[in-house]
């Protein structure tokens, strides 16, 4: 036990034989910004579920801020720990206005009670507000989140998991599908972010990842493969193996 | 019952005598009795037939045991004979043909339930010598009936005739239960380990009566009680199997009613409210075949008919499912529970569709002969011919089935659709067409069923909607997209619900089963065999 | 805006349907209009459907002979779809909307308990032609089926005389509904009376459209191996039946065995089932369509001719409808209106050559006095007339076999006036 | 953005439909002369009170199916067990006017040989306890049946088949005659309500107004929830479940909220609608009913309150209309109005009315939100 902000040890997650986590040992230090790359079925996905419940690992503790642990609370609980989540594919409400979904996304009591008879103050409304300007997306606000393109609901995730003060944020493939405009944007966006909050970054792009220019972790076969800078790795014989192959 | 019983004992002793060198005419006068008069009237006929034990006799009584028994105007007594599709009349009296009667003039010479017991004492008599092992192997059943003293000595005499190892049995037990009541004693103990051998509530029933007797010494109750404890373990045994054997029929024909529904809901994600009413359509078929085989084929065939109802339905079924498929449900894809709407508009169609071309009242659709009936197994439970075929089908349909998913390129375009539509369109495989085929297919399997129901169950506009819930509990509960889960499913829940209904009723029974199914979804919301990344999931 | 919008289309809606209302008067002037309640869809369309095409064929009767009263009848058919709240609504429909004189209609008695707040408040005339449980007599209802003492109690005296195979064992199988209930009641009570002892009857409810009888059949067998000679009362309701005589014939039950007498299963319904090997058992009615009469040959061919299908066959509840609907035309004659109360006096006593060979007449109790017939099923779907009453039996609304209806008495004339009472309303003075 | 909604133009239009609810049915049908065009026969009233039953029960239903995706097929099952309810309590009242004269006992219990009230039977000779019970005894049974389903994630079409074989399991059971509700031929046979004559006309425009006033109760309250955060959170797990939980949102309780809210009102319009049709038995329980609510609403236009209104007076009327009209045909047209809506225009009428552009875009996006949910 440590009192790493995340913490997870010997986790292993198998579907029907195939092992996606094998044995996966992780630390994120609090504050830290931390980039996680590697192959196509690699584990990086579902180490994100196991952090966030979506998944119970077979074997293993997932454990934040020392105390929580979280192989035993259910999506629900752990997001209100302030661990927050952004998919590999874009999901926002669809058929709630923009503005809707960032009001969702809002700190505050998620009760059900309280939700029933909540009304939005003006902080809350400012808050909004100013997300919407962050992810330039102010004069779109009463549009149906489904009428946005691909990139701008990218933002519009990202700006759920701002307005939403979380103390960790785990990005599956932010940029996934950016132009590369947007993709310099967004590196600015989580350098910002990574400021105030721990930040995991589960990326492909090695351009981006360098943007980052934080502490990389190799996983392969669902286990740590390599940790350190990107230079570190990138030069790691065993890294290069897996990925130009021998 | 105990006058017939006299009678058999009597007429035994005329046959013995070998007296009954009876003469022509005063049978002749005897069967001349049956024209007009009251059921007295015929109930004396019948008897002296009997007494007469001329084998004379033995086709008139049975004429006149089913309906085939007339009176002519001019007072001739007239034995009609249908066999074969063409009617021909016999003079009752001499045995001779008669040409150019006026079917219409012939008076039906009606008899009850009473003379028709009378009829079978005074055949069972006759036919305790008759020529044919079937007729004796009846008789002697019948005597076990009704054991009395003045049976035995007529069964003993029967027995030292007899050669065929079954009659004699049957004999035997017979005289056993006979001798109970009025044997010596070392009869009476003999007759009870013949007796104990056997396993049938009847014969225990009697040996209860015998036991309760209050003039037996302990010797005799003692060996009564052993036999009797013998056969209790055997009959709850036998009733066990009797439960199993009603379970499975059950559970065979909840799996008929759901395999088709497996496919289009289970494999396709289409909840097909119409699904019952093609059932219903596939029941129709059997009767319009029915039908025709009677109108157009020689009554030889008639017992044909399934075998062309089958594939008709099938057919019918199968081309409704693909014509829906095309102009409705495609349009629908993706939202499951819009198609559940629209194909329950199907459904009411279909059904006031059938009720104004058919009419509302039940049709009548026969068992074939070799579906009719039943034979006794152990323990005097009757495994009825329909419920037999009818399970055998239904493995018969899901092996087949089975066979064309895992075997054919059909069944293998139809798994890979299922599975990632764009994929399969990819590879130029013409979803569009194989969602016809799939749908077809299913809803096909669906008009088989109705065929099979039709042997069962009533044939009605309403029959879909007996069927359709079920059905789908079925489904779910076996697991969505799984048809060992389907097959597990149905048998269980038909088990289950023939074990509860003795002990709760039928009503409870099948709450508690409801009940069961929904604590159990709670459990496993994904079913008995859950498939991973399955179809029917989106919402609304 | 949505409440507003649902509101305009309300408020059309009641446009239309006062329209409908305003339009009803102008035309029962030249016509009589008579209502028919039967349900065309839904479960019970199985059985009813055949009533309402048989007051068509009665109504088209008339009209061919002049009409009543000079007027020319018209039916007006509506579907229930046996839904029992859609009995009620149509009912008061038919008599505030169509101002209809006389409904023939229902099957089931819930329909029938459903429609009678109705017809009480509004004052129509129901003409009601089934079997039923009785425990009933209403001055709005005319019941031309028979009560439990015109079909239970002569069925189960024959099977206990020697004619009827001297039956000492008792299964009474029923649909779990209030007619079975009642029926099997009345009959406990009456075979106690007669000395039958409590475990030689068996007792067995079923749900409604029961279709797997292979349990119940099975212990029907065990219970009838006692030795004893058994017999089956049947109460099983439409659906259910055909599934049971299937398992009957294939577990090879024979009528000389173990006979079924039934009291909801006639020609109508054995001709959905294969009656080969159901020769000998039994039904109750007070009508069977295989009676030779010139009343009945006439009526047979008439329903042929208007159904245009010579297999269709009679039976006893179509009889009913004939005998009520004979009855109606009669007293709107006598009574010169169709007035509900002229006419309802002039019902009382009213006599019509019946079908069945005898003269039905109407009792002030609103029920009939009809002869009671056992029949024995023959292969070809008819039934055999094997026992039948030598006069009319008249229909007891209340049971004498039940304890709660002791002394009730149903006479709706003076000083009675009364369905339901244990002293009449005008005491005589 | 709720602010908006509860403006002056709502109440305005509220006000005005209500009124017109209210007044219009009585004047027409006690103000006008009998013979004007205009009046309204006796016989419409109770009728229109029915369909306002109907219209609370198809509003229940479009609050968990239309906003929540959840589509329940035993929502029958809240609407007959609010009218047993009732039904119980109309009984008591019958006190010695029933076939027996029995003061305490219901007919159908002296018959079945029964010596005392059941102890389910206690209180309902009390209005207070019977309304009570109304809301209470459908509320705790979707409650706790509720509780099992979502906590234990059953969704979709397997939720829609539990609920469906809940009302199955519901209909049998009070077929029994033993279970003491009267079985098939269930509660009927009503004097009075209140002490009101439940057969005068004036009873039944009190009744009639009773279910208006009923109508326009549960329109606030659905469209309070709607209007909601909680409305906005149900709309978002509709289409993203599992992406509302990352969020911190517990769908087991919004679900299970909305979910016992429904069937309190299916509830509440069960026990308005038995006085007026003068029964209620197990036929309620039909699966087949069930169904037909969620027809309503998908005619009328799924996931709008007032296309559930509408849909349901207006199938409704076309019922009544039609198996008069048709008796034999009625069921070729209903049957093809409900393939027609969902094939041609599944918004609903409502959704014919006002073509909203979120809407189309709603439909574009479709797909991929599906897609998700899968993954």
């Amino acid at each position: 036990m440590s009192d790493a902000l995340l913490y997870l040890n010997g986790v292993t997650v198998s579907f029907d034989g195939f092992k996606a986590l094998n044995d996966l040992s992780l630390i994120v230090e609090d504050g830290e910004l931390r980039t996680i790359i590697g192959p196509n079925g690699a584990g990086k996905t579902t180490m994100m579920d196991v952090v966030t419940g979506k998944t119970r690992p077979d074997s293993g503790e997932v454990f934040f801020r020392g105390t929580a642990d979280l192989t035993r609370l259910d999506e629900t609980a752990i997001a209100n720990l302030g661990i927050g989540r952004k998919f590999q594919r874009p999901t926002v409400f669809e058929n709630l206005g923009v503005f809707d979904n960032l009001e969702l996304a809002l700190a505050g009591s998620r009760s059900t009670w309280h939700s029933l008879f909540a009304r939005l103050d003006s902080a809350g409304r400012d808050r909004i507000a100013a997300t919407l300007e962050r992810i330039g997306l102010a004069e779109r606000a009463r549009l149906p989140a489904g009428a946005l393109s691909h990139g701008q609901k990218q933002w519009l995730e990202i700006g759920m998991l701002l307005i939403h003060d979380r103390s960790l944020l785990l990005l599956d493939e932010p940029v996934a599908g950016m132009t590369d405009r947007e993709t310099e944007e967004t590196a600015a966006l989580i350098l910002d972010l990574a400021r105030d909050r721990t930040i995991v970054v589960v990326e492909h792009d090695m351009a981006f990842v360098r943007s980052l220019g934080a502490k990389v972790t190799v996983l392969h076969e669902g286990a740590v493969l390599a940790e350190g800078s990107v230079e570190q790795v990138q030069n790691h014989p065993r890294v290069i193996d897996v990925y130009l192959g021998r | 019952m105990f006058a017939r019983l006299c009678r058999i004992a009597a007429l035994a002793g005329l046959l013995l005598g070998a007296a009954a060198a009876a003469r022509a005419d005063e049978f002749a006068t005897i069967v001349a009795g049956f024209a007009g008069g009251g059921f007295a009237a015929k109930e004396q006929a019948i008897v002296a037939l009997g007494r007469l034990g001329d084998p004379r006799a033995v086709p008139v009584l049975q004429a006149l045991g089913d309906d085939r028994l007339r009176a002519a105007p001019d007072g001739r007594i007239v034995i009609v004979d249908t066999a074969g599709g063409t009617t021909r009349y016999a003079d009752a009296a001499t045995g001779q043909d008669i040409a150019g009667l006026d079917p219409d003039s012939l008076d039906r010479i009606i008899v009850n339930n009473r003379l028709r017991g009378d009829i079978e004492a005074a055949l069972g008599a006759l036919t305790l010598f008759s020529t044919d092992r079937g007729q004796r192997l009846a008789a002697a059943a019948d005597a076990l009936k009704h054991p009395s003293a003045d049976t035995a000595k007529l069964l003993e005499r029967a027995l030292a005739a007899e050669r065929d190892a079954e009659v004699r049995e049957a004999l035997q037990r017979a005289l056993a239960a006979a001798r109970l009541f009025a044997g010596t004693k070392d009869e009476q103990l003999a007759a009870i380990r013949t007796l104990g051998a056997a396993t049938d509530p009847q014969i225990k029933n009697l040996l209860d009566r015998y036991r309760d007797r209050p003039d037996l010494d302990r010797e005799r109750r003692a060996a009564a009680d052993a036999a009797l404890a013998a056969m209790a373990r055997r009959l709850q045994l036998t009733g066990l199997a009797a439960n199993l054997f009603q379970g499975l029929s059950l559970g065979s024909i909840l799996l008929l009613a759901a395999i088709g529904l497996a496919i289009t809901f289970g494999v396709m994600g289409v909840i097909n409210m119409a699904h019952g009413e093609m059932i219903m359509l596939g029941a129709y078929v059997a009767y319009v075949t029915q039908q025709a085989f009677i109108a157009l084929l020689p009554p030889g065939w008639l017992d044909a008919y399934l075998a062309a109802a089958v594939p008709l339905a099938f057919l019918a079924a199968g081309l409704l499912g693909i014509a829906l498929e095309r102009c409705l449900i495609r349009h629908l894809y993706g939202r499951p529970l819009e198609t559940l709407l629209a194909t329950w508009g199907v459904s009411l169609i279909l059904q006031q569709a059938v009720r104004s071309i058919f009419g509302s009242p039940n049709k009548a659709v026969a068992n074939p002969g070799w579906m009719t009936g039943g034979f006794d197994a152990v323990g005097g439970f009757t495994v009825t011919w329909n419920r037999v075929y009818i399970i055998v089908f239904c493995f018969a349909v899901l092996g087949a089935l089975a066979l064309i998913l895992n075997r054919t390129g059909f069944g293998l375009h139809m798994r890979a659709v299922t599975q990632n539509r764009e994929m399969a369109a990819a590879m130029g495989i013409r979803t569009a067409r194989v969602d016809a085929l799939t749908f077809g297919l299913g809803s096909g399997i669906a008009g088989m069923a109705g065929v099979a129901l039709s042997q069962i169950g009533n044939v009605s506009p309403n029959l879909g909607q007996i069927y359709i819930v079920d059905s789908f509990l079925v489904v779910v509960f076996g697991g969505v997209g799984n048809l060992l889960g389907t097959l597990v499913g149905a048998l269980s829940l038909g088990v289950v619900n023939k074990f509860l209904e003795p002990v709760a009723g039928a009503i409870l029974g099948k709450i508690v089963v409801l009940v069961a199914i929904i604590l159990f979804i709670q459990r496993r919301p994904r079913g008995l065999f859950a498939l991973k990344g399955r179809t029917a999931e989106a919402e609304g | 805006m949505g409440m507003f919008a649902s509101m305009r289309r309300a408020a059309v809606a009641a446009g239309i349907a006062a329209g409908m209302a305003a339009a009803a008067p102008a035309w029962s002037q030249e016509t009589i209009k008579i209502g028919v309640l039967h349900s065309l869809s839904g479960t019970m369309a199985i059985s009813e459907t055949t009533l309402k095409d048989t007051v068509l064929m009665m109504v088209d009767d008339l009209n061919k002979h002049g009409g009543l009263l000079g007027k020319k009848v018209e039916a007006v058919v509506v579907d229930p779809a046996s839904n029992w709240p859609l009995f009620a609504e149509k009912a008061r429909e038919l008599l505030t909307k169509d101002k209809v004189a006389a409904v023939f209609g229902c099957w089931t008695s819930v329909s029938r308990k459903s429609v009678l707040p109705v017809f009480e408040e509004l004052n129509g005339l129901l003409f009601y032609p089934v079997q039923y449980e009785g425990e009933e007599s209403s001055n709005n209802v005319f019941y031309t089926g028979a009560a439990p003492n015109q079909q239970a109690i002569p069925a189960v005296e024959y099977l206990m005389s020697a004619e009827g195979g001297s039956v000492k064992r008792w299964v009474l199988e029923g649909t779990d509904y209030v007619y079975p209930r009642t029926t099997n009641k009345i009959l406990e009570a009456f075979l106690k009376s007669k000395g039958v002892a409590a475990d030689d009857i068996r007792i067995n409810y079923t749900p409604f459209g029961f279709s797997d009888w292979q349990t119940e059949v099975a212990a029907i067998k065990q219970f009838a191996s006692a030795g004893k000679k058994t017999a089956v009362v049947s109460t099983i309701n439409g659906d259910a039946n055909v599934p049971f005589y299937k398992e009957l014939a294939n577990a090879g039950v024979k009528a000389s065995d173990i006979p079924v007498v039934a009291f909801s299963v006639g020609e109508e319904e054995l001709a959905g089932i294969d009656t080969k090997n159901l020769v000998g058992h039994l039904a109750a009615w007070n009508y069977f369509e295989s009676v030779k009469n010139p009343t009945n040959a006439a009526f047979i061919k008439e329903w042929h001719e208007f159904i245009k299908n010579p297999k269709r066959v009679t039976n006893d509840p179509m009889e009913a409808t004939y005998i009520g609907f004979k009855m109606w035309t009669h007293a709107v004659e006598q009574a010169g209106t169709t007035d509900v109360n002229a006419v309802r006096q002039a019902m009382y006593g009213q006599k019509v050559k019946a079908p069945s060979g005898f003269t039905a007449v109407m009792n002030t109790n609103h029920h009939l006095s009809k002869p009671v017939m056992i029949g024995e099923i023959r292969p070809d779907g008819q039934f055999d007339v094997v026992w039948q009453t030598k006069e009319a039996i008249k229909a007891d609304a209340w049971s004498p076999y039940l304890a709660e209806d002791k002394g009730k008495v149903a006479d709706w004339t003076y000083p009675w006036v009364c369905g339901n009472c244990t002293a009449p309303k005008y005491a005589e003075n | 953005m709720p602010d908006a909604a509860w403006g002056l133009r709502f109440w305005l239009r509220f006000s005005l439909a209500g009124a017109a609810l209210l007044v219009l049915v009585p004047l027409l049908n006690r103000g006008v002369a009998p013979d004007s065009p205009f009046a309204l026969p006796d016989y419409l009233v109770p009728l229109f009170g029915k369909y306002l039953c109907y219209a609370i029960l198809a509003l229940s239903l479009d609050l968990i199916w239309g906003y929540a995706g959840i589509l329940s097929l035993g929502h029958g099952a809240f609407f007959a067990l609010g009218g047993y309810c009732m039904g119980m309590y109309l009984m008591r009242q019958i006190g010695t006017r029933g076939v027996y004269g029995n003061p305490v006992l219901p007919d159908f219990m002296v018959f079945l040989n029964w010596k005392e009230l059941p102890w389910f039977w206690w209180g309902f000779d009390h209005f207070a306890w019977a309304a009570a019970m109304v809301l209470l005894v459908p509320g705790v049974f979707a409650f706790v049946f509720g509780w099992l389903a979502f906590r234990s994630r059953v969704t979709g079409v397997y939720l829609s088949i539990i609920t469906q074989a809940m009302t199955y399991a519901l209909w049998l059971a009070f077929f029994r005659n033993d279970m003491g509700f009267g079985g098939n031929n269930g509660l009927t046979d009503f004097k009075d309500i209140l002490g009101w004559d439940v057969h005068l006309p004036s009873t039944r425009i009190g009744l009639y107004l009773a279910s208006a006033l009923g109508l326009g109760l549960a329109y606030l309250v659905c469209r309070y929830i709607t209007r909601s955060k909680l409305g906005r959170v149900l709309m978002a797990l509709r289409d993203a479940e599992s992406r509302v939980r990352f969020l911190g949102y517990s769908t087991t309780n919004a679900k299970l909220l909305v979910f016992t809210v429904s069937a309190v009102l299916a509830g509440l319009a069960g026990a308005l609608y038995v006085p007026q049709v003068g029964i209620i038995n197990p036929s309620e329980f039909s699966t087949g009913n069930s169904i037909e609510i969620a027809i309503w609403v998908s005619v009328g236009g799924r996931g709008t309150l007032v296309g559930a209104i509408v849909g349901a007076v207006l199938v409704n009327l076309a019922k009544t209309w039609l198996t008069g009209a048709f008796p034999e045909l009625w069921l070729f047209v209903l049957g093809g109005l409900f393939v027609l809506t969902t094939l041609a225009f599944p918004q609903g009428i409502v959704g014919l009315f006002r073509r909203l552009p979120r809407r189309r875009a709603r439909e574009a996006a479709a797909p991929p939100v599906a897609a998700e949910e899968q993954a």
